[in-house]
């Protein structure tokens, strides 16, 4: 989008129709020199795109779902290819909050680039710590809080899909965090009324909303006969899911038009990106289509 | 440090069952050490296919007229390498490489057994001359199923000391797999290291052998990868680091060449319970 | 999938990688001579392909949905491309369920083709005056009762995304058909837990189940800056939406595996039809990539 | 009956702003009358664009080596016409046609005007020759923006008993619309029919005109389509029928050519309340 993001290696190599000019954008109270985020899980903490271009030029790198210990992530394959999309099911493999703020995060301020960080729970308290541990923390541009997770303590049902569940999670975020730091709840698509979702996020304090993370899907592998992923179902992303994510920005923007919106799903050049602000989004995210 | 370039397609040719594709590639060559590999994008635009794919390097050049070029050798397996196949003169194809750790090489003028499955032999060219250089000793061993699925026999017998081939149909050398034949060769050799290039399980038992005859042993392996360099967690298999411990490591940025020591080939596809951050076993 | 289907026309010209053996399959207590069937509003009533190809030969033509009274549907554009896929915003439109009879179905009993009759209604009395009207036709295949339909009683809401409302239907159906005749209910994948619709549907009488319906998505045209589909939203189909058709039949069937699938979504070739058979589908159908 | 075909590339070429693509199609030629289109499949394998794409029939050949041959003008206009004007000699494009219903045609010796806006012209030429067959005089009306958008002049000079061009930059022709030229045309040919092809502003115009003349239009119009052959209810439009009742009808099937005096110009792209189906308006 900003010339000098394109072009340098693996990186949307269309993100670049949008017209030159002023691209300054704010995400809540931070201020981003330019609309174009990493999405999380799609970036790892920025250092290995750095050999490919500037990362600090970037809006943002929302950084990998970080948990409070270290987490191996699901056995593989963890990945199947599909029509226009892919599948993941990486399962959260991280350092755990502690090494990720002295290596990573440490990393990205060095480098000078806005970091958004990206937490991620199994209970209310896990995110409670993690919102506590991010609370001393300087210069963070945003926390993005990951509700699509299983509640391992209401027989795994996803936060992100219960507007109960989802506004105990941003309530006990918000009142550990530190004031003024903006708090996006990102949202899951799997839902009937992502509208209801949205609200139950605002109303407990979310500052914005990110949406929208993958849609569950599956992949039988016909030589195998066997699900093409180890954890059986995974996360679909790509431009396959972009009409889906467009209309979700569209309604909760329409029905929310105050609230700040960090638009992500399949977007790849400029002119998707243009999309998403048109259906009423602040910045955007890009992930799947880093890996192309 | 790797680069992005579009590459055009200066030939592609049969070589058994497999294809053998030069492009242009300025500026790779000088990067690129044996065992890289670079992820290529396929199905042109507006493709459904989202995904590089990721390819040894088998050779490159960086004189001639145009100024660096990369050969890779594949199989055609599914949709992405069914289009890399049909591909004519003057198309163009976009590159990111040299990617991932490729092989160590030894300090000393040690014997070096060099074996390969399929078209695992892809980078052990560029391997075998390194290693000539540094003055070392080069044996190799092929295997595949059947003859048309080795590749490189020639230049193999070129440039090794001894080649030392196996089929499964017997079709050329030895019936049996390239196991059959390693421990002898070894032995015979008496090889210090052993790099390895093919499927899993060859990998595995390459290992094994290696150890038993008390060599080390470099191992390129082939995990599914959606980013290729690093940041989307897919390409992990478990691997001990220097404390003993268990990891899951991405085998597109700390592999794709490992010890073959440290790679814990009976779990890859599990997440070992002992690895760090391994889910906490509930229950009694 | 057989031989019969493809090569002739616009149909899915992969649909044919399946080994050549029996391939009779049943829809709860209707057998087919195959498993092939075309998805509903993807065939109209099936004569415009016999031009292609001998539709007979179809597991089953499944109809486009109508409604009591004849239907105008949404002002144009009606369409728009996405990444392997396609978003529709037809609105039902037809000729309603007298002239439908008279005229489409009358003509697939003579041709001698299998139907399956889909129906959809703005009103539990108006799925019930349908299935009124259809108890005395004979050699209907099944009915496939379409509740992706807002309910004009209550606010708009989808049917088929509440368990009860999607329970008051498909009751209303069963108790005014004609016993023995199969009723598949057709599943939207816009929930949060297609589960519990599916249970809701079964639990009311529903003999099978036909899944999915397409998911809400959205395109702004940057040209013109405005929503591309004069509807602003429209249902996404194709390819794109294949995983999560696939993720839903596997979640249903594994809850429920005595109940008949009819799966669909995204299917192009032979191998897609096995992924939907290996994740429990009992048939399938073809829907936008019969439009390729 | 149409037929589907895989068509070979025979040539490209350009055409002022348009390309001509030239492709095998045996069996297709005995088949299409003036104003049939054919759908072309676009992208090729694995490609995300699932949609053919609607051209108009320029012109077919039945006799040659080839079994028939069939040409189509296009614009690049997206991602689909992309593709098309990069294909090379004998790449295949998947083609279903004809379909829809053709002009018709005279049974007298009437006088004719053909009017296109760019590429509309590219039927027009198998439609003059098959009024020329009949004996009916044709006169040729032909508008663009500019010169370039302008297709098959020298054709049309030559086949027309006058030929009249308007562009709105004057670059060739009169500055103008082809309505601002039309009806001066009529008067003196004394028109009995009028066919037009091109926007959907130029063919409400050019109905009106041929109405207030007293002549007949046939107007071929291009609506989105996603199956191309009447099953998908994408391309309707509201068109009265005899009885004088409105009623979206598809253009896939039911058109592209219409009665100009049929199609409710000024409520395309709207559901009109008045007709079969429209939804009943609640309120007081
Ligand atoms: C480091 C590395 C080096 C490789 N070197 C070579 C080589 O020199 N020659 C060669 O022929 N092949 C090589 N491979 C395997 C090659 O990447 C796959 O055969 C290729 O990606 C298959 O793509 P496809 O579209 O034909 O298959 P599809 O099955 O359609 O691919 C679908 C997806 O799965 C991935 N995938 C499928 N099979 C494999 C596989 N075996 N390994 C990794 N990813 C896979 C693809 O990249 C793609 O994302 C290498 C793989 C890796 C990881
Ligand atoms: C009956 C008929 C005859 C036509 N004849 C010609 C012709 O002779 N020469 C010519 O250049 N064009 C013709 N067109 C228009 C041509 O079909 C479109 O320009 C073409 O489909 C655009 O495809 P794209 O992929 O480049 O554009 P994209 O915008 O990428 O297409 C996206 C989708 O929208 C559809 N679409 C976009 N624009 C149009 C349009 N104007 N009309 C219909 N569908 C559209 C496409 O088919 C595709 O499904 C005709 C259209 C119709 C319906
Ligand atoms: C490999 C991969 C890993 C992801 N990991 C995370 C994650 O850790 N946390 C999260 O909130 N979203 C994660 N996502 C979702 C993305 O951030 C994003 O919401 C989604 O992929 C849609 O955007 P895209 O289509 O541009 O990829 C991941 C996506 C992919 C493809
Ligand atoms: C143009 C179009 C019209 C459709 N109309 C209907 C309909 O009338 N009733 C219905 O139940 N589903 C309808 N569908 C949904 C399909 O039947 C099918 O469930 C969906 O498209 C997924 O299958 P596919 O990806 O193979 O198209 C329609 C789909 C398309 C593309
Ligand atoms: S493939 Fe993405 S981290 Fe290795
Ligand atoms: S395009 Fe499908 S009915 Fe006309």
């Amino acid at each position: 989008m900003t010339r000098a993001v394109i072009g340098h290696g693996p990186l949307p190599k269309e993100v670049r129709d949008l017209p030159e000019v002023d691209m300054r954008t704010s995400l809540a109270s931070s201020a981003l020199p330019n609309p174009v985020l990493t999405a999380s899980g799609c970036a790892a903490s920025g250092r290995e795109l750095d050999q490919f271009f500037d990362v600090s030029s970037l809006g943002a790198i929302v950084t990998k779902s970080i948990m409070v210990n270290a987490r191996s992530g699901r056995a593989t394959p963890r990945m199947a290819e599909t029509p226009a999309g892919m599948l993941n099911s990486i399962g959260l493999q991280g350092p755990g909050i502690d090494t990720f703020l002295d290596k990573d995060l440490a990393w990205l301020r060095e480098r000078g680039a806005r970091a958004v960080v990206s937490i991620a729970g199994g209970s209310v308290d896990e995110y409670t710590r993690l919102a506590q541990r991010l609370r001393h923390v300087p210069d963070l541009t945003a926390i993005e809080v990951n509700i699509s997770c299983p509640n391992v303590e209401d027989r795994g049902l996803v936060f992100a899909c219960d507007p109960y569940a989802a506004s105990s999670v941003i309530a006990a975020v918000t009142r550990n965090s530190a004031p003024g730091i903006p708090i996006f709840a990102k949202l899951s698509p799997d839902v009937t009324d992502i509208v209801s979702i949205a609200k139950a996020c605002i109303d407990a304090g979310a500052d914005g909303l990110s949406m929208i993370n993958t849609l569950l899907g599956m992949v039988i592998n016909p030589d195998t006969m066997r699900p093409a992923l180890a954890g059986v179902t995974g996360g679909l992303s790509g431009p396959a899911i972009r009409p889906i994510a467009v209309r979700a920005v569209y309604q909760v923007h329409a029905a929310f038009p105050e609230v700040p919106i960090l638009g992500m799903g399949g977007i790849r050049t400029g002119i998707d990106a243009l999309e998403f602000v048109l259906a009423g989004a602040s910045a955007v995210s890009v992930g799947t289509a880093i890996f192309n | 440090m790797p680069v992005q370039i579009r590459g055009e397609v200066l030939s592609l040719r049969r070589a058994g069952s497999y294809h053998v594709l030069t492009l242009t590639a300025p500026g790779l060559p000088e990067l690129t050490r044996p065992g890289h590999f670079v992820a290529l994008s396929v199905g042109g635009d507006n493709t459904g296919m989202l995904l590089r794919r990721a390819f040894s390097v088998h050779r490159v050049q960086s004189r001639g007229v145009y100024g660096g070029t990369l050969d890779v050798v594949f199989a055609v397996l599914g949709k992405g390498t069914a289009w890399l196949a049909d591909r004519h003169r003057h198309d163009v194809i976009d590159i990111v490489g040299p990617l991932g750790r490729p092989f160590s090489l030894p300090r000393e003028q040690v014997s070096c057994v060099l074996v390969a499955g399929g078209y695992g032999s892809a980078p052990m060219f560029m391997l075998a001359d390194a290693l000539r250089a540094r003055g070392c000793r080069v044996d190799v061993v092929l295997g595949a199923s059947t003859e048309d699925k080795l590749f490189g026999v020639l230049d193999a017998k070129r440039m090794a000391a001894t080649l030392t081939i196996a089929t499964e149909d017997g079709s050329v050398g030895e019936r049996g797999r390239v196991t059959d034949i390693l421990p002898a060769v070894l032995k015979r050799v008496e090889a210090d290291v052993v790099y390895a290039c093919g499927p899993m399980g060859m990998l595995a038992a390459v290992t094994k052998q290696a150890e038993e005859h008390g060599a080390h042993s470099q191992c390129a392996v082939e995990e599914s990868m959606a980013c290729g360099v690093g940041v989307c967690m897919t390409c992990v298999l478990p691997v001990i680091d220097d404390s003993g411990v268990t990891r899951m490591v991405r085998s597109c940025v700390e592999g794709p060449v490992f010890r073959g020591d440290r790679v814990r080939w009976d779990d890859v596809g599990t997440i070992p319970a002992d690895c760090v951050g391994a889910p906490v076993m509930s229950g009694h």
